[in-house]
Protein backbone atom coordinates (compact mmCIF):
# COMPACT_ATOMS: atom_id res chain seq x y z
CA UNK A 1 0.00 0.00 0.00
CA UNK A 2 1.10 3.87 -0.73
CA UNK A 3 0.98 6.08 1.78
CA UNK A 4 1.66 10.03 1.16
CA UNK A 5 3.49 11.75 4.30
CA UNK A 6 3.84 15.18 5.06
CA UNK A 7 5.85 17.35 7.95
CA UNK A 8 5.11 21.06 8.57
CA UNK A 9 6.83 24.21 10.28
CA UNK A 10 9.64 23.44 12.53
CA UNK A 11 9.46 19.92 12.04
CA UNK A 12 9.93 20.29 8.40
CA UNK A 13 12.75 22.29 8.58
CA UNK A 14 14.67 19.41 11.11
CA UNK A 15 13.84 16.72 9.10
CA UNK A 16 14.41 18.45 6.27
CA UNK A 17 11.71 16.62 4.54
CA UNK A 18 8.56 18.44 3.04
CA UNK A 19 6.36 15.21 1.26
CA UNK A 20 7.25 11.64 0.92
CA UNK A 21 5.34 8.76 -0.78
CA UNK A 22 6.53 5.23 1.44
CA UNK A 23 5.42 2.25 -0.01
CA UNK A 24 4.58 -1.30 2.19
CA UNK A 25 3.09 -4.61 1.96
CA UNK A 26 2.32 -4.81 5.53
CA UNK A 27 -0.43 -3.11 8.29
CA UNK A 28 0.74 0.26 9.05
CA UNK A 29 0.18 2.69 11.74
CA UNK A 30 1.29 6.33 12.18
CA UNK A 31 3.66 5.31 14.27
CA UNK A 32 5.40 2.89 12.14
CA UNK A 33 5.39 5.71 9.47
CA UNK A 34 7.51 8.23 11.69
CA UNK A 35 10.17 5.67 12.86
CA UNK A 36 10.75 4.87 9.51
CA UNK A 37 11.42 7.95 8.22
CA UNK A 38 12.34 10.32 10.97
CA UNK A 39 14.52 7.40 12.55
CA UNK A 40 14.37 9.23 15.68
CA UNK A 41 11.94 9.31 18.87
CA UNK A 42 8.74 11.72 18.18
CA UNK A 43 8.97 15.10 20.18
CA UNK A 44 6.47 15.35 23.03
CA UNK A 45 3.95 17.45 21.34
CA UNK A 46 3.98 15.91 17.93
CA UNK A 47 0.45 16.48 16.26
CA UNK A 48 -0.68 14.09 13.41
CA UNK A 49 -3.66 13.86 11.14
CA UNK A 50 -4.85 11.60 8.35
CA UNK A 51 -6.53 12.11 5.90
CA UNK A 52 -7.27 15.90 7.04
CA UNK A 53 -8.54 14.59 10.54
CA UNK A 54 -6.16 15.02 13.64
CA UNK A 55 -5.78 11.18 14.84
CA UNK A 56 -3.54 9.11 17.37
CA UNK A 57 -0.09 7.56 17.01
CA UNK A 58 -1.57 4.44 16.99
CA UNK A 59 -3.82 4.72 13.90
CA UNK A 60 -3.45 2.30 11.57
CA UNK A 61 -3.35 3.35 8.17
CA UNK A 62 -4.90 2.51 4.64
CA UNK A 63 -3.81 2.73 1.00
CA UNK A 64 -3.70 6.10 -0.14
CA UNK A 65 -3.84 7.76 3.58
CA UNK A 66 -2.00 11.08 3.65
CA UNK A 67 -0.32 11.00 6.51
CA UNK A 68 1.01 14.48 8.30
CA UNK A 69 3.28 15.05 10.82
CA UNK A 70 3.44 18.99 12.81
CA UNK A 71 4.12 20.91 16.29
CA UNK A 72 1.62 22.51 17.69
CA UNK A 73 -0.60 24.88 15.47
CA UNK A 74 -1.00 28.69 16.43
CA UNK A 75 -3.32 30.19 14.27
CA UNK A 76 -5.12 33.03 14.85
CA UNK B 1 -20.78 32.08 5.60
CA UNK B 2 -17.82 33.15 4.26
CA UNK B 3 -14.51 30.81 5.36
CA UNK B 4 -11.43 31.56 3.45
CA UNK B 5 -7.72 31.86 3.49
CA UNK B 6 -6.68 34.51 2.07
CA UNK B 7 -2.45 35.77 0.90
CA UNK B 8 -3.19 39.12 0.24
CA UNK B 9 -3.58 41.47 3.00
CA UNK B 10 -7.70 42.62 3.88
CA UNK B 11 -9.17 45.16 5.35
CA UNK B 12 -12.00 43.57 8.12
CA UNK B 13 -14.62 45.92 8.70
CA UNK B 14 -14.88 46.44 4.57
CA UNK B 15 -15.37 42.51 4.75
CA UNK B 16 -17.78 42.68 7.76
CA UNK B 17 -19.57 46.01 5.97
CA UNK B 18 -19.60 43.75 2.42
CA UNK B 19 -20.87 41.34 3.91
CA UNK B 20 -24.22 42.75 5.31
CA UNK B 21 -24.98 43.73 1.99
CA UNK B 22 -25.25 39.32 1.37
CA UNK B 23 -28.99 39.19 0.74
CA UNK B 24 -28.63 35.85 2.71
CA UNK B 25 -28.23 37.87 5.72
CA UNK B 26 -31.95 39.48 6.00
CA UNK B 27 -32.14 42.92 7.02
CA UNK B 28 -34.29 43.47 10.56
CA UNK B 29 -33.58 39.56 11.06
CA UNK B 30 -30.73 39.56 13.24
CA UNK B 31 -30.18 41.84 16.52
CA UNK B 32 -26.31 41.51 17.24
CA UNK B 33 -23.00 40.88 15.42
CA UNK B 34 -19.76 40.35 17.18
CA UNK B 35 -16.41 40.54 15.58
CA UNK B 36 -12.94 39.75 16.53
CA UNK B 37 -9.88 41.20 14.70
CA UNK B 38 -6.28 39.65 15.29
CA UNK B 39 -3.92 42.17 13.80
CA UNK B 40 0.21 41.66 14.25
CA UNK B 41 2.37 43.57 16.72
CA UNK B 42 5.74 44.74 16.06
CA UNK B 43 6.48 43.06 19.54
CA UNK B 44 6.92 39.91 20.66
CA UNK B 45 8.56 38.00 24.02
CA UNK B 46 10.86 41.38 23.94
CA UNK B 47 11.75 41.33 20.65
CA UNK B 48 10.73 43.69 17.91
CA UNK B 49 9.18 41.66 15.13
CA UNK B 50 9.52 42.72 11.05
CA UNK B 51 7.69 40.59 9.68
CA UNK B 52 5.86 36.93 9.80
CA UNK B 53 5.61 34.06 7.59
CA UNK B 54 1.64 32.22 8.38
CA UNK B 55 2.19 28.53 7.20
CA UNK B 56 -0.64 26.34 6.69
CA UNK B 57 -1.89 22.86 5.37
CA UNK B 58 -3.94 23.69 2.64
CA UNK B 59 -6.67 21.23 2.46
CA UNK B 60 -6.48 20.18 6.50
CA UNK B 61 -7.34 24.18 7.21
CA UNK B 62 -10.15 24.55 5.47
CA UNK B 63 -11.91 21.72 6.21
CA UNK B 64 -11.04 22.35 10.57
CA UNK B 65 -12.31 25.73 10.03
CA UNK B 66 -15.63 24.53 8.21
CA UNK B 67 -15.86 22.20 10.76
CA UNK B 68 -15.42 24.71 13.50
CA UNK B 69 -17.79 27.30 11.82
CA UNK B 70 -20.67 24.15 11.62
CA UNK B 71 -20.28 23.54 15.17
CA UNK B 72 -20.55 27.03 16.29
CA UNK B 73 -23.47 28.15 13.99
CA UNK B 74 -25.68 25.11 15.75
CA UNK B 75 -24.86 25.52 19.30
CA UNK B 76 -25.19 29.27 19.31
CA UNK B 77 -27.68 29.30 16.37
CA UNK B 78 -25.89 32.04 14.50
CA UNK B 79 -27.49 32.79 11.01
CA UNK B 80 -24.15 33.81 9.33
CA UNK B 81 -20.58 34.15 9.91
CA UNK B 82 -16.95 35.28 8.25
CA UNK B 83 -13.85 33.19 9.40
CA UNK B 84 -11.08 35.08 6.86
CA UNK B 85 -7.79 33.99 7.90
CA UNK B 86 -4.06 35.00 6.31
CA UNK B 87 -1.65 33.29 5.10
CA UNK B 88 2.09 34.29 3.70
CA UNK B 89 4.00 37.14 4.63
CA UNK B 90 2.92 39.51 7.14
CA UNK B 91 3.60 43.01 8.36
CA UNK B 92 2.75 44.26 11.37
CA UNK B 93 -0.32 45.78 11.76
CA UNK B 94 -1.84 43.18 8.96
CA UNK B 95 -5.13 41.70 10.07
CA UNK B 96 -4.59 38.05 11.12
CA UNK B 97 -7.55 37.09 11.67
CA UNK B 98 -11.39 37.84 11.13
CA UNK B 99 -14.57 36.06 12.62
CA UNK B 100 -17.74 37.83 12.76
CA UNK B 101 -21.02 36.21 13.68
CA UNK B 102 -24.61 37.23 13.43
CA UNK B 103 -27.22 36.12 15.91
CA UNK B 104 -30.87 37.24 16.75
CA UNK B 105 -29.26 38.13 20.40
CA UNK B 106 -26.02 39.15 22.41
CA UNK B 107 -25.06 36.37 24.20
CA UNK B 108 -25.32 33.78 21.34
CA UNK B 109 -22.81 36.23 18.87
CA UNK B 110 -20.33 36.83 21.05
CA UNK B 111 -20.17 33.16 22.53
CA UNK B 112 -20.14 32.36 18.74
CA UNK B 113 -17.29 34.48 17.98
CA UNK B 114 -15.21 33.68 20.96
CA UNK B 115 -16.02 29.92 20.53
CA UNK B 116 -14.40 29.78 16.76
CA UNK B 117 -11.55 31.76 18.15
CA UNK B 118 -10.93 28.97 20.92
CA UNK B 119 -11.05 26.29 18.11
CA UNK B 120 -9.23 28.53 15.53
CA UNK B 121 -6.36 28.21 17.44
CA UNK B 122 -6.15 25.33 18.98
CA UNK B 123 -6.89 23.05 15.84
CA UNK B 124 -6.62 25.34 12.62
CA UNK B 125 -3.26 23.86 11.11
CA UNK B 126 -1.56 27.66 10.88
CA UNK B 127 2.40 27.66 11.91
CA UNK B 128 3.72 31.32 12.86
CA UNK B 129 7.71 32.29 11.70
CA UNK B 130 8.95 35.35 13.17
CA UNK B 131 11.30 37.70 11.12
CA UNK B 132 13.34 39.59 13.91
CA UNK B 133 16.45 41.77 13.07
CA UNK B 134 18.66 38.36 14.86
CA UNK B 135 17.18 36.04 13.04
CA UNK B 136 13.62 33.78 12.05
CA UNK B 137 12.00 32.00 15.43
CA UNK B 138 9.04 29.57 15.30
CA UNK B 139 6.36 30.99 17.70
CA UNK B 140 4.55 27.71 19.13
CA UNK B 141 1.75 28.36 21.53
CA UNK B 142 2.62 31.66 22.30
CA UNK B 143 6.14 30.59 22.97
CA UNK B 144 9.30 30.46 20.66
CA UNK B 145 9.88 27.24 19.81
CA UNK B 146 13.43 27.72 19.84
CA UNK B 147 16.36 30.30 20.34
CA UNK B 148 16.49 32.51 17.25
CA UNK B 149 19.48 31.47 15.04
CA UNK B 150 22.79 33.60 14.49
CA UNK B 151 22.50 36.15 12.43
CA UNK B 152 23.39 34.88 8.74
CA UNK B 153 25.74 36.23 5.56
CA UNK C 1 -11.42 57.05 22.98
CA UNK C 2 -14.56 57.92 21.47
CA UNK C 3 -18.14 57.92 23.94
CA UNK C 4 -21.06 59.54 21.89
CA UNK C 5 -25.01 59.25 21.99
CA UNK C 6 -25.57 59.96 18.53
CA UNK C 7 -29.27 60.70 16.68
CA UNK C 8 -28.35 60.26 13.01
CA UNK C 9 -28.01 56.67 12.16
CA UNK C 10 -24.29 55.19 11.75
CA UNK C 11 -22.89 53.16 9.53
CA UNK C 12 -20.46 50.98 13.11
CA UNK C 13 -17.91 49.26 10.44
CA UNK C 14 -17.21 52.49 9.10
CA UNK C 15 -16.46 53.97 12.53
CA UNK C 16 -14.45 51.03 13.79
CA UNK C 17 -12.36 51.71 10.36
CA UNK C 18 -12.05 55.43 11.22
CA UNK C 19 -10.66 54.81 14.43
CA UNK C 20 -8.04 52.59 13.80
CA UNK C 21 -6.39 55.76 11.32
CA UNK C 22 -6.51 57.97 14.56
CA UNK C 23 -2.51 58.23 15.70
CA UNK C 24 -3.57 57.20 19.44
CA UNK C 25 -4.10 53.88 18.55
CA UNK C 26 -0.39 53.25 17.18
CA UNK C 27 -0.44 50.58 14.35
CA UNK C 28 1.46 47.95 15.46
CA UNK C 29 0.69 47.89 18.93
CA UNK C 30 -2.35 46.02 19.31
CA UNK C 31 -3.30 42.12 18.70
CA UNK C 32 -6.67 42.59 19.37
CA UNK C 33 -9.92 44.48 18.12
CA UNK C 34 -13.19 43.24 19.76
CA UNK C 35 -16.39 45.01 18.38
CA UNK C 36 -19.99 44.88 19.11
CA UNK C 37 -23.05 46.09 16.89
CA UNK C 38 -27.39 45.75 18.57
CA UNK C 39 -29.18 46.31 15.58
CA UNK C 40 -33.01 46.49 15.84
CA UNK C 41 -34.98 44.05 14.59
CA UNK C 42 -38.35 44.23 12.56
CA UNK C 43 -39.62 41.25 15.17
CA UNK C 44 -40.38 41.66 19.28
CA UNK C 45 -42.16 39.20 21.24
CA UNK C 46 -44.23 37.77 18.68
CA UNK C 47 -44.62 41.49 16.56
CA UNK C 48 -43.38 43.31 14.03
CA UNK C 49 -41.72 46.34 15.20
CA UNK C 50 -42.06 49.01 12.81
CA UNK C 51 -39.94 52.00 14.14
CA UNK C 52 -38.42 52.18 18.02
CA UNK C 53 -38.24 55.77 20.15
CA UNK C 54 -34.93 55.49 22.09
CA UNK C 55 -35.43 57.85 24.74
CA UNK C 56 -32.68 58.96 27.01
CA UNK C 57 -31.46 60.98 30.22
CA UNK C 58 -29.27 63.23 28.28
CA UNK C 59 -26.29 64.03 31.03
CA UNK C 60 -26.98 61.06 33.06
CA UNK C 61 -26.63 58.56 29.96
CA UNK C 62 -23.05 60.31 29.28
CA UNK C 63 -21.86 60.29 32.86
CA UNK C 64 -22.71 56.46 33.19
CA UNK C 65 -21.25 55.62 29.78
CA UNK C 66 -18.06 57.26 30.64
CA UNK C 67 -17.68 55.59 34.23
CA UNK C 68 -18.59 52.23 32.23
CA UNK C 69 -15.54 53.14 29.70
CA UNK C 70 -12.83 53.96 32.65
CA UNK C 71 -13.24 50.95 34.58
CA UNK C 72 -13.35 48.79 31.59
CA UNK C 73 -9.72 50.43 30.33
CA UNK C 74 -8.02 50.01 33.92
CA UNK C 75 -9.64 46.64 34.55
CA UNK C 76 -8.72 44.69 30.78
CA UNK C 77 -5.70 47.17 30.13
CA UNK C 78 -7.83 48.44 27.16
CA UNK C 79 -5.38 50.22 24.30
CA UNK C 80 -8.37 51.94 23.10
CA UNK C 81 -12.42 51.73 22.80
CA UNK C 82 -15.52 53.22 21.29
CA UNK C 83 -19.01 53.23 23.09
CA UNK C 84 -21.54 55.00 20.30
CA UNK C 85 -25.01 54.43 21.55
CA UNK C 86 -27.94 55.87 18.72
CA UNK C 87 -30.88 57.76 20.28
CA UNK C 88 -34.14 59.29 18.82
CA UNK C 89 -35.89 57.45 16.20
CA UNK C 90 -35.08 54.10 15.10
CA UNK C 91 -35.93 52.11 12.19
CA UNK C 92 -35.65 47.83 11.39
CA UNK C 93 -31.79 47.27 10.69
CA UNK C 94 -30.62 50.45 12.22
CA UNK C 95 -27.18 49.66 14.14
CA UNK C 96 -28.29 50.27 17.95
CA UNK C 97 -25.02 50.61 19.70
CA UNK C 98 -21.58 49.73 18.91
CA UNK C 99 -18.87 49.06 21.42
CA UNK C 100 -14.96 48.11 19.91
CA UNK C 101 -12.00 47.37 22.55
CA UNK C 102 -8.39 47.16 21.37
CA UNK C 103 -6.00 45.79 23.63
CA UNK C 104 -2.70 43.75 23.13
CA UNK C 105 -4.52 40.31 23.95
CA UNK C 106 -7.77 38.53 22.59
CA UNK C 107 -9.24 38.13 26.06
CA UNK C 108 -8.85 41.43 27.77
CA UNK C 109 -10.67 43.05 24.30
CA UNK C 110 -12.98 40.11 24.29
CA UNK C 111 -13.55 40.56 28.20
CA UNK C 112 -14.00 44.31 27.61
CA UNK C 113 -16.11 44.13 25.24
CA UNK C 114 -18.95 42.03 26.24
CA UNK C 115 -18.54 43.76 30.51
CA UNK C 116 -19.42 47.37 28.47
CA UNK C 117 -22.14 45.46 26.71
CA UNK C 118 -23.77 44.39 30.11
CA UNK C 119 -22.95 47.51 32.50
CA UNK C 120 -24.08 49.26 29.49
CA UNK C 121 -27.58 47.06 29.26
CA UNK C 122 -27.99 47.65 33.14
CA UNK C 123 -26.99 50.91 33.62
CA UNK C 124 -27.15 53.40 30.75
CA UNK C 125 -30.37 55.74 30.93
CA UNK C 126 -32.19 54.45 27.32
CA UNK C 127 -35.84 53.32 27.02
CA UNK C 128 -37.48 52.01 24.17
CA UNK C 129 -40.97 52.51 22.73
CA UNK C 130 -41.96 50.49 19.83
CA UNK C 131 -44.41 51.09 16.95
CA UNK C 132 -46.46 48.29 16.30
CA UNK C 133 -49.14 48.14 13.72
CA UNK C 134 -51.58 48.24 16.58
CA UNK C 135 -50.24 51.47 18.64
CA UNK C 136 -46.85 51.76 21.18
CA UNK C 137 -45.59 49.86 23.88
CA UNK C 138 -42.74 50.54 26.13
CA UNK C 139 -40.44 47.85 26.17
CA UNK C 140 -38.73 46.96 29.91
CA UNK C 141 -36.35 44.53 30.75
CA UNK C 142 -36.43 42.81 27.43
CA UNK C 143 -40.55 42.49 27.91
CA UNK C 144 -42.84 45.61 27.48
CA UNK C 145 -44.25 47.40 30.42
CA UNK C 146 -47.95 46.70 29.16
CA UNK C 147 -50.12 45.77 26.69
CA UNK C 148 -50.05 48.01 23.13
CA UNK C 149 -53.41 50.71 23.57
CA UNK C 150 -55.83 49.74 21.10
CA UNK C 151 -55.15 51.13 17.59
CA UNK C 152 -56.05 55.12 17.50
CA UNK C 153 -58.33 56.86 14.59
CA UNK D 1 -34.03 74.62 49.26
CA UNK D 2 -34.88 73.97 45.89
CA UNK D 3 -34.76 70.54 44.03
CA UNK D 4 -35.39 69.49 40.00
CA UNK D 5 -37.31 66.79 39.89
CA UNK D 6 -37.07 64.45 36.90
CA UNK D 7 -39.10 61.71 35.10
CA UNK D 8 -38.62 59.49 32.21
CA UNK D 9 -40.30 57.13 30.06
CA UNK D 10 -43.25 55.25 30.98
CA UNK D 11 -43.48 56.99 34.48
CA UNK D 12 -43.22 60.46 32.70
CA UNK D 13 -46.10 59.37 30.85
CA UNK D 14 -48.52 57.56 33.24
CA UNK D 15 -47.81 61.12 35.88
CA UNK D 16 -47.82 63.42 32.62
CA UNK D 17 -44.68 65.04 34.45
CA UNK D 18 -41.80 65.56 32.54
CA UNK D 19 -39.44 68.15 34.84
CA UNK D 20 -40.90 70.21 38.01
CA UNK D 21 -39.06 72.02 40.98
CA UNK D 22 -40.12 71.72 43.74
CA UNK D 23 -39.15 74.03 46.96
CA UNK D 24 -38.88 72.77 50.79
CA UNK D 25 -37.75 74.63 53.81
CA UNK D 26 -37.10 71.23 55.70
CA UNK D 27 -34.64 68.49 54.95
CA UNK D 28 -36.09 65.88 52.13
CA UNK D 29 -35.25 62.50 51.32
CA UNK D 30 -35.78 61.11 47.43
CA UNK D 31 -38.79 59.09 49.13
CA UNK D 32 -40.37 62.55 50.30
CA UNK D 33 -39.86 64.08 46.69
CA UNK D 34 -41.68 61.28 45.45
CA UNK D 35 -44.56 61.01 47.99
CA UNK D 36 -45.21 64.98 47.40
CA UNK D 37 -45.24 64.75 43.62
CA UNK D 38 -46.17 61.48 42.69
CA UNK D 39 -49.24 60.84 45.55
CA UNK D 40 -49.09 56.60 44.97
CA UNK D 41 -47.01 54.36 46.60
CA UNK D 42 -43.75 54.06 43.68
CA UNK D 43 -43.59 50.96 41.78
CA UNK D 44 -41.52 48.15 42.53
CA UNK D 45 -38.93 48.26 40.26
CA UNK D 46 -38.56 52.21 40.10
CA UNK D 47 -35.54 53.34 39.88
CA UNK D 48 -33.68 57.05 41.09
CA UNK D 49 -30.61 59.16 40.84
CA UNK D 50 -29.54 62.25 42.17
CA UNK D 51 -27.20 64.43 40.14
CA UNK D 52 -26.49 61.65 37.26
CA UNK D 53 -25.67 58.98 40.08
CA UNK D 54 -28.01 56.32 41.01
CA UNK D 55 -29.14 56.93 44.60
CA UNK D 56 -31.30 54.72 46.91
CA UNK D 57 -34.63 55.64 48.08
CA UNK D 58 -33.72 56.88 51.42
CA UNK D 59 -30.76 59.35 50.49
CA UNK D 60 -31.31 62.85 51.87
CA UNK D 61 -30.95 66.07 48.90
CA UNK D 62 -29.23 68.93 49.44
CA UNK D 63 -30.08 72.67 47.70
CA UNK D 64 -29.74 72.60 44.03
CA UNK D 65 -30.12 68.72 43.38
CA UNK D 66 -31.38 67.46 40.66
CA UNK D 67 -33.91 64.07 41.29
CA UNK D 68 -35.31 61.95 38.52
CA UNK D 69 -36.84 58.91 38.83
CA UNK D 70 -37.41 55.94 35.83
CA UNK D 71 -38.33 52.64 35.05
CA UNK D 72 -35.76 50.33 34.81
CA UNK D 73 -33.55 51.09 31.70
CA UNK D 74 -33.72 48.92 28.20
CA UNK D 75 -30.55 50.26 26.22
CA UNK D 76 -27.75 48.75 24.00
Amino acid sequence: MSITVRFFASLREELGINQKSVHHTCALTIEDVWRDIARRPPPKNLLCAVNHEYAGFGQRLEDGDEVAFFPPVNGG
Amino acid sequence: MLIEIRKQAFDPWREVSYHEKNPQLHPGSYGACAAFVGTMRDFNLGENVQAMQLEHYAGMTEHQLAKIADQALIKHRLLDLIILHRAGTIRPNDPIVLVATWSAHRDAAFGGCQEIMEYLKSKATFWKKETLASGQRWVEQGTPGRPPPRRQG
